[in-house]
């Protein structure tokens, strides 16, 4: 479709790239062209196929037809090795590292510096160490194990192994930011300028426009498996052209309306603490408030939810639901309370994969599709059904397999599941993570509508705007503390980062 | 278990890609059909399905304990336990058979909450956990018998005998109660919400723990299920010989691992299960037969039996990957 | 970003460390009473037999670390060869069938039986990577194959074997240490170089510690997991001179027992290892420290149908310990 | 024998496993003996593997005892026996003939394949097809006594013909090995041709082999078997057994034999390479209640 004049000014060239999986096309002559040392942005829909285009680049899978050249070179076929050959880089959004290793094998690994001696760790350490202080500007001792890391460490750790042999020349990130907190983004960004300058190209897949806008050069967005539109001069105001561009039509307010008159408070904790990680938490949410939870990786958020949803035990303080104080000694009892969690990581935590897609939403209400224990499936599917169809999960096919589903609509299954039980509490961890930005207005309307029929819900994100738009008070916690309780409106974007990382320390913690 | 439905238009290529294992099931069979005169024969093939009861039995507890993501084995363990348990009840105790039944299942159930302790509450994993319960059930039965010598009971009474040699309408109880576990467990694992639970487990374990299934109780319950029924299958071993023969019950592991195994290799997702459990377990008892009644050298034979499974597995698993 | 950790944190990872020396503490414990109480057990003697009666297991252990390390530490469905005692037996039961009964040369004999084994190992690596199959079923039922085959080379009998080369690895001592021991630690050490100090190793640990890592780093990981079976296989060839030596011969059903002790001694070295992971010092350590415990508990006459009873319970405590403090621990840190 | 003792002296107690009746019994009475001579024991259990028995005779060295019984185990311990013997640690064996052992105590094997071929062959009148379980005729040297006399004794009789090939035993379950087996030699074998099955070296497979024909309705065919443990003697006694015939040992008191002998020894008495000690055939249900009675099993009303 943008066939450019001169392959030679790209050091990447995808020609008409198409891609079919049984029953569906996931390419369909889709085209990528990155500049040397630019940013390039890669966006679109859920199901877009940005993942499936990184994935024929990185040779995972093969094109059915289409051509690719890497500096100047056309490749017939792609395999994992001849792809690395070329300098092609990909951080993946998952953290593939190896938990047991240290940080100076995990950055080495598959490229170890022996010595007579054998594998010659005290260099591999000193050159680690030098490379994550000088080029991605963090400290961390390289003989730390992976797992003793936090996630953004853990993150800088993979790029660093992607990078450690200069060899570089492309590097795509998947959604690198997920799983990152603001500060922690902004240094991933300071990182990647840093690559940028040194000549080589980046491909940045996100649904963050927000971060597309801040770091690109140019952006590809994809719809239905086709480029339908290359961006160049991206500034601030280019997002209402490619949020466009990816939906195809006029996208209606991201939030809904707010606001909610509360009434009877639903959840109570009082002077609740955890095994260091949050102490003397005191916090409330009524029936039909939305609740915003904000605050940095390691602050304690995590924890603070997954505690009240019994996957963690509290070590003092007490849980009230419905003025009842409640012992949740495991998500079951949280779940018969009423008390539901849609969880950060939906592929690992929120679905069983390999379950069909009408498993996964009736997961939690078994009892519902049983005669006599036994399951009757035509209430399965009947029921299945309809909650596919109310939240639009495509492909419309509760037989299909979770693990085929892409990210929004995974998130969708996850939500379709808690939906129907009548639940009182709703903790959604970071809802939005991975979802394009239709889906995501879908997903805030669905969380409005179960606010409007009297659920409390909060919201744990690390997305200011998200937590702004979308809620009527916003708790922030650093350190484990709660630090600040406030409704919306006495708040905006700079002052609520400023909270979160603590620029602003503030004594109305409740 | 679903399978997906491909063109209409046959191809010997997809044909043997979803069937391929039965037809290796079908030709073994043609094979020591003609090659023995008295494989095909009545008797010879009710001596295969009554000879692979026990086995099916202690099978079927290690598909349950496979489905939700373990292994256990220590199946011979409650196998001896349920034997031994039984007859000293009913040697030493006078117990009436009924009673003796429950306590041989309650011996089993010993075995399953020692494994469900060490799994659940101190993280175990299932592999080291029943290899541990192994050993101490392996000990306990030494101690108890001075050494690991039988305990016989030749006045076991007629309806305790009848568990293992009795028949309805020419059908040996063996077989029965073997059918009615294979039932039961059919209607557990594959048909039920508890099945749908516990499968989900198995194949992501955080996962259904958020989605608010009690993810210990089940694995607890499916050490405990697993252990008892294989009891059932030790009492039957006893019933026949009128003896608790201990450490008896580890000769069935390996053949149980490898029946689960097959049939999860006839699965399209490649999950355990119960009518694939079935398959593995009578393409064990047809080969056994079978090479049995060739009248080969032992030696001989053993090697050919062992060859046979790897055979028999790596085209079972090579097929599902063709799919 | 430098440090998120709490304060609190601190408290629940000592107290992980400190559950994280249990499974050694209670080793050394038993081992300072067996001293005490066992006659001679503080000596050199019972040091060398200690070692010595360990050498089948320890090179075992050695196979099947590689292959853990390469296939992951999660037995189901990660890495596991169950084939490599029975590697042994068969490689045993050809050396001695040949010397014995057909005056073949030994080094010939021992060539012999090492092909055979990385033909068993080869089996193995087409079976788990070719064709996909889970290890444990593989190797499981391989080692079935493998035993059959055993029993048609010897007709399930005893070869003794008097070869003055079997003899001197059995009986014969360089400075007053056991050959056996002498070699054993050769054999420890080139693998320990090739495992923890190359970049194969390196690698091939990475393939274990997370298949998606490796393969997204270039690591061809189908191939390092095929060499893992056929370096297995090979620790059990090297296995059979050691099993050879110690029965005088070849024994059928030698390999039981060596079964249960490669996987208990491979294990328990996982709960001594820091990481909490398969290592092949920890095995070793493993193996001995479960030699030295049968030995000592036999030396001071605890009734014989206790120690079963003994050996697991020790298991459980040892591996509950373990992974109970790396959940404490995981619980403890950040992320 | 009152003079004797084993005041002050620690013996070493090897066996090669105790699941078996016969092993178990020997053991005990071996170490039971011991102690009623004053004497401390080291028991040590090989598990049923030869080559954990031979590494047992290492440990035995080096805890410093003053002399070793030894019951069964193959080739393996030979070394075993010559490093204590030059450590001057006197080694009395039981089931085994050692050149480096001072002295052997079992059962006459020789007469007990005879004797038991002879009742066979009489219980069928001597011809027709005869079955047997023999695994461990290669395997240990008492077992290949016994078969090979058994088929001695069988060249006697041109009327009977030994089935080929040879069924294996498993011994671990061993009842109900043997009773899968005979189910499908049963199958292959119909009514009229297979008049007897015999268990080359012992007799727990004959429980099973039993409980076959009777399900099979097959209880015309004759089982005997050699060892007479109490389990087989009491199915023996059994009205209308097909176990027909048998030959008892006395494990228990070939054990304390050899616990005696140790004490001999140290005595200063001279001993013979072998002491044998009784065994007892058994021919028949009322031989059968006689025995089991004799050896103080109990009383088969
Ligand atoms: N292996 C596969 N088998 C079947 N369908 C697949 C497979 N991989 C992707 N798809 C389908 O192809 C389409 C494109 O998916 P792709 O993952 O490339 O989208 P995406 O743009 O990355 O979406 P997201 O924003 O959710 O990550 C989707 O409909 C998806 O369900
Ligand atoms: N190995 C695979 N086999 C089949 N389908 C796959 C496979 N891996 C991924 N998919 C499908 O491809 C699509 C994209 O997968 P991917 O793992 O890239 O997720 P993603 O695009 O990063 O999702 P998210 O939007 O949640 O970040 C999904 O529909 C997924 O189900
Ligand atoms: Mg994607
Ligand atoms: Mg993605």
């Amino acid at each position: 479709m943008n066939m450019p004049k001169n392959d030679d000014a790209h050091v990447l060239s995808m020609a008409g790239i198409s891609k079919s999986f049984p029953g569906v096309q996931a390419l369909d002559g889709a085209s990528l062209f990155v500049a040397p040392g630019e940013i390039h942005g890669l966006v679109g829909e859920n199901g877009a196929g940005k993942s499936t285009i990184i994935k024929v680049l990185a040779g995972v899978y093969e094109r059915d037809s289409g051509t690719v050249t890497i500096n100047s070179t056309v490749y017939e076929t792609l395999t994992p090795a001849s792809v690395h050959a070329a300098g092609v880089r990909f951080i993946h959004q998952e953290l593939h590292l190896v938990p047991h290793f240290t940080v100076a094998e995990s950055v080495f690994m598959g490229q170890e510096i022996t010595g007579i001696f054998g594998i010659d760790r005290k260099t591999m350490n000193d050159r680690a160490a030098a490379f994550l202080s000088e080029t991605l500007h963090i400290d961390i001792a390289p003989n730390t194990l992976i797992r003793d890391l936090g996630i953004a460490e853990r993150k800088l750790v993979q790029i660093a192994r992607a990078l450690i042999d200069n060899k570089a020349s492309i590097v795509v990130f998947d959604e690198p930011t997920a799983p990152l907190a603001m500060a922690e983004i902004e240094q991933l960004f300071t990182a990647i300028r840093h690559l940028k300058e040194r000549g080589i190209a980046i491909i940045y897949v996100s649904h963050y426009l927000g971060e597309i806008t801040q770091l690109c050069d140019r952006v590809t967005i994809f719809r239905n498996g086709k480029d339908v539109a290359v961006e160049s001069n991206i500034d601030e105001g280019s997002s209402d052209s490619i949020i466009r561009h990816m939906v195809g039509r006029e996208l209606a307010a991201l939030y809904p309306n707010k606001h909610h008159a509360v009434e009877t408070p639903l959840l109570k904790l009082t002077g609740l603490s955890g095994d260091g990680q949050f102490s003397d938490i005191d916090l409330t949410v009524g029936k039909g408030e939305i609740v915003g939870l904000g605050g940095l990786i390691g602050s304690g958020r995590e924890e603070l939810t997954d505690t009240i949803y019994g996957l963690r035990q509290p070590t003092s303080g007490s849980i009230e639901l419905d003025g009842r104080a409640l012992s949740i000694t495991a998500p079951s009892t949280a779940v018969e309370a009423g008390i539901v969690l849609v969880p950060r990581d939906r592929r690992h935590d929120g679905l069983v994969l390999d379950l069909s897609v009408g498993d996964n939403i009736n997961l939690a209400s078994l009892e519902e599709i049983a005669n006599l224990w036994l399951e009757d499936r035509k209430s399965a599917a009947r029921r299945s059904d309809e909650l596919s169809e109310k939240l639009d999960i495509r492909p419309r096919n509760s037989s299909a397999l979770t693990r085929f589903l892409s990210g929004g609509n995974q998130q969708k299954v996850v939500l379709a599941r808690w939906l129907a039980t009548g639940s009182k509490l709703f903790i959604l961890d970071e809802p939005t993570v991975g979802v394009d930005i239709g889906a995501k207005v879908e997903i805030y309307q669905l969380i409005e509508d179960l606010a409007a029929q009297g659920a409390g819900i909060i919201v744990s994100s690390s997305d200011p705007a998200e937590l702004l738009g979308l809620c009527d008070r916003v708790a922030v916690l650093m350190r484990g503390k709660l630090i600040a309780d406030r409704p919306t409106g006495s708040l905006d974007i700079d002052s609520l980062i400023a909270l979160t990382t603590g620029f602003e320390t503030t004594g109305d913690a409740a | 278990m679903s399978l997906v439905s491909d063109s209409d238009t046959f191809s010997l290529r997809s044909f043997l890609v979803r069937y391929g294992f039965l037809v290796i099931i079908a030709a073994f069979f043609a094979f020591f059909s003609l090659y023995t005169g008295s494989f095909l024969s009545g008797t010879n093939l009710l001596n295969i399905i009554e000879g692979s009861s026990i086995l099916l039995i202690l099978a079927l507890g290690m598909t349950l304990v496979v489905a939700l993501g373990g292994i256990d084995l220590s199946v011979g363990i409650a196998f001896d336990m349920g034997a031994a348990f039984a007859i000293v009840a009913m040697k030493e105790y006078d117990a009436a058979w009924y009673v003796a039944i429950l306590i041989g299942i309650g011996g089993g159930v010993l075995v399953g909450l020692l494994n469900a302790f060490l799994v659940v509450k101190l993280s175990v994993s299932p592999f080291l956990a029943t290899l541990g319960t192994f050993f101490i059930g392996s000990s306990v039965q030494r101690i108890f018998t001075g050494g690991g010598g039988p305990i016989s009971h030749r006045q076991a009474p007629m309806e305790y005998r009848n568990l293992a040699i009795g028949d309805v309408f020419g059908i040996p109880s063996e077989v029965i109660i073997a059918a009615v576990v294979l039932l039961i467990y059919f209607i557990f694992l594959e048909r039920s919400i508890f099945g749908k639970r516990i499968h989900a487990i198995g194949l992501q374990k955080t996962a259904a723990l958020v989605a608010g299934i009690k993810v210990n109780k089940y694995i607890a319950l499916g050490f405990i299920i697993a252990a008892a029924t294989c009891a059932i299958g030790g009492m039957i071993g006893s019933a026949n010989l009128r003896m608790f023969t201990p450490l008896a019950g580890f000769s069935y592991l390996l053949d149980a691992i490898a029946a689960v195994f097959i049939g999860a290799s006839i699965h399209p997702h490649g999950r355990p299960n119960v009518p694939g459990t079935l398959i593995g377990v009578l393409f064990l008892g047809m080969v056994a037969n079978g090479l049995n009644l060739m009248g080969l050298d032992f030696n001989t034979k053993d090697a050919l039996s062992g060859l046979i499974l790897v055979g028999a597995l790596a085209i079972a698993v090579a097929q599902k990957r063709l799919r | 970003m430098n440090s998120t950790i709490a304060a609190g944190h601190s408290a629940t990872l000592r107290r992980a460390a400190l559950v994280g020396y249990l499974p050694l503490a209670i080793f050394v414990v038993l081992l300072v009473y067996l001293s005490f109480t066992a006659p001679n057990y503080f000596s050199f003697q019972s040091l060398d037999l200690i070692l010595r009666q360990a050498i089948p297991t320890v090179v075992v252990c050695l196979g099947l670390s590689a292959v853990v390390m390469a296939g992951g530490n999660d037995v189901v469905s990660g890495g596991i060869d169950l084939s490599i005692p029975a590697t042994a037996v068969l490689s045993a039961a050809i050396i001695a069938d040949q010397v014995t009964n057909h005056g073949t040369p030994i080094a010939l004999a021992l060539a012999m039986a090492l092909i055979a084994a990385l033909l068993v190992g080869a089996a193995n690596a087409v079976l788990v990577v070719r064709i996909g199959m889970t290890p444990l079923l593989a190797t499981l039922s391989s080692s079935v194959a493998v035993v059959g085959i055993v029993k048609v080379i010897t007709s399930s009998r005893r070869i003794n074997v008097d070869h003055p080369a079997v003899v001197w690895l059995r009986d014969g001592s360089i400075a007053g240490v056991s050959v056996g021991v002498i070699l054993t630690t050769l054999i420890f050490l080139i693998f320990f170089f090739a495992v923890h100090r190359t970049r194969w190793g390196m690698n091939l640990q990475a393939v274990g510690g997370s298949r998606d890592a490796a393969e997204i780093s270039g690591i061809p990981t189908g191939r390092f997991l095929s060499q893992s079976f056929v370096v297995a296989a090979f620790a059990g060839g090297l296995a059979s001179m050691f099993v050879l030596a110690r029965g005088s011969g070849s024994t059928p059903g030698t390999e039981e027992n060596l079964l249960l002790e490669m996987v208990l001694a491979t294990f328990l070295g996982a709960a001594f290892s820091p990481r909490r992971v398969v290592t092949l010092w920890g095995a070793v350590l493993g193996a001995v420290l479960v030699t030295a415990l049968s030995i000592g508990f036999k030396s001071i006459g605890v009734n014989v149908f206790w120690t079963g009873c003994i050996k697991g319970a020790l298991i459980l405590v040892v591996v509950a310990s373990a992974s109970l403090s790396l959940k404490a621990s995981a619980r403890g840190s950040a992320g | 024998d009152g003079h004797l003792s084993l005041d002050g002296k620690k013996i070493g107690v090897a066996v090669v496993g105790t699941q078996h009746f016969w092993d178990r019994e020997a053991f005990n009475g071996a170490i039971d003996r011991v102690k009623e001579l004053g004497g401390e024991v080291v028991p040590v259990d090989g598990g049923r593997d030869n080559q954990v028995h031979a590494d047992n005779h290492d440990i035995l060295l080096n805890s410093d005892v003053d002399a070793v019984i030894s019951i069964l185990g193959d080739g393996a311990v030979e070394p075993k026996f010559e490093a204590l013997k030059n450590a001057g640690i006197p080694v009395f064996t039981v089931d085994h003939l050692s050149p480096h052992g001072i002295n052997n105590t079992t059962s006459d094997n020789y007469y007990m394949g005879t004797t038991i071929g002879r009742y066979m062959a009489d219980a069928i009148g001597g011809e027709g097809k005869v079955a047997i379980f023999n695994a461990f005729e290669g395997a240990l040297r008492i077992c290949g006594i016994r078969a090979g006399l058994w088929k001695y004794v069988m060249q006697d009789y041109p009327g009977i013909e030994i089935m080929q090939p040879e069924l294996a035993e498993a011994f671990a379950n061993a009842p109900e090995d043997a009773r899968k087996k005979t189910l499908d030699l049963l199958s292959a074998n119909p009514k009229g041709t297979i008049d007897a099955i015999h268990v080359g070296c012992w007799d727990q497979p004959a429980i099973g082999i039993v409980q076959a024909l009777e399900e099979a309705g097959r209880t015309e065919i004759k089982v005997t078997a050699l060892d007479g443990g109490p389990e087989t003697l009491e199915i023996m006694a059994e009205e209308n057994s097909p176990f027909v015939a048998n030959v008892a040992q006395q494990p228990r008191k070939i054990g304390s034999t050899a616990a005696t002998n140790v004490a001999r020894h140290f005595a200063g008495e001279k001993l013979l390479p072998q002491t044998f000690v009784d065994v007892k055939p058994v021919n028949g249900p009322e031989e059968a209640k006689a025995v089991y009675k004799e050896l103080g099993y109990g009383d088969l009303n």
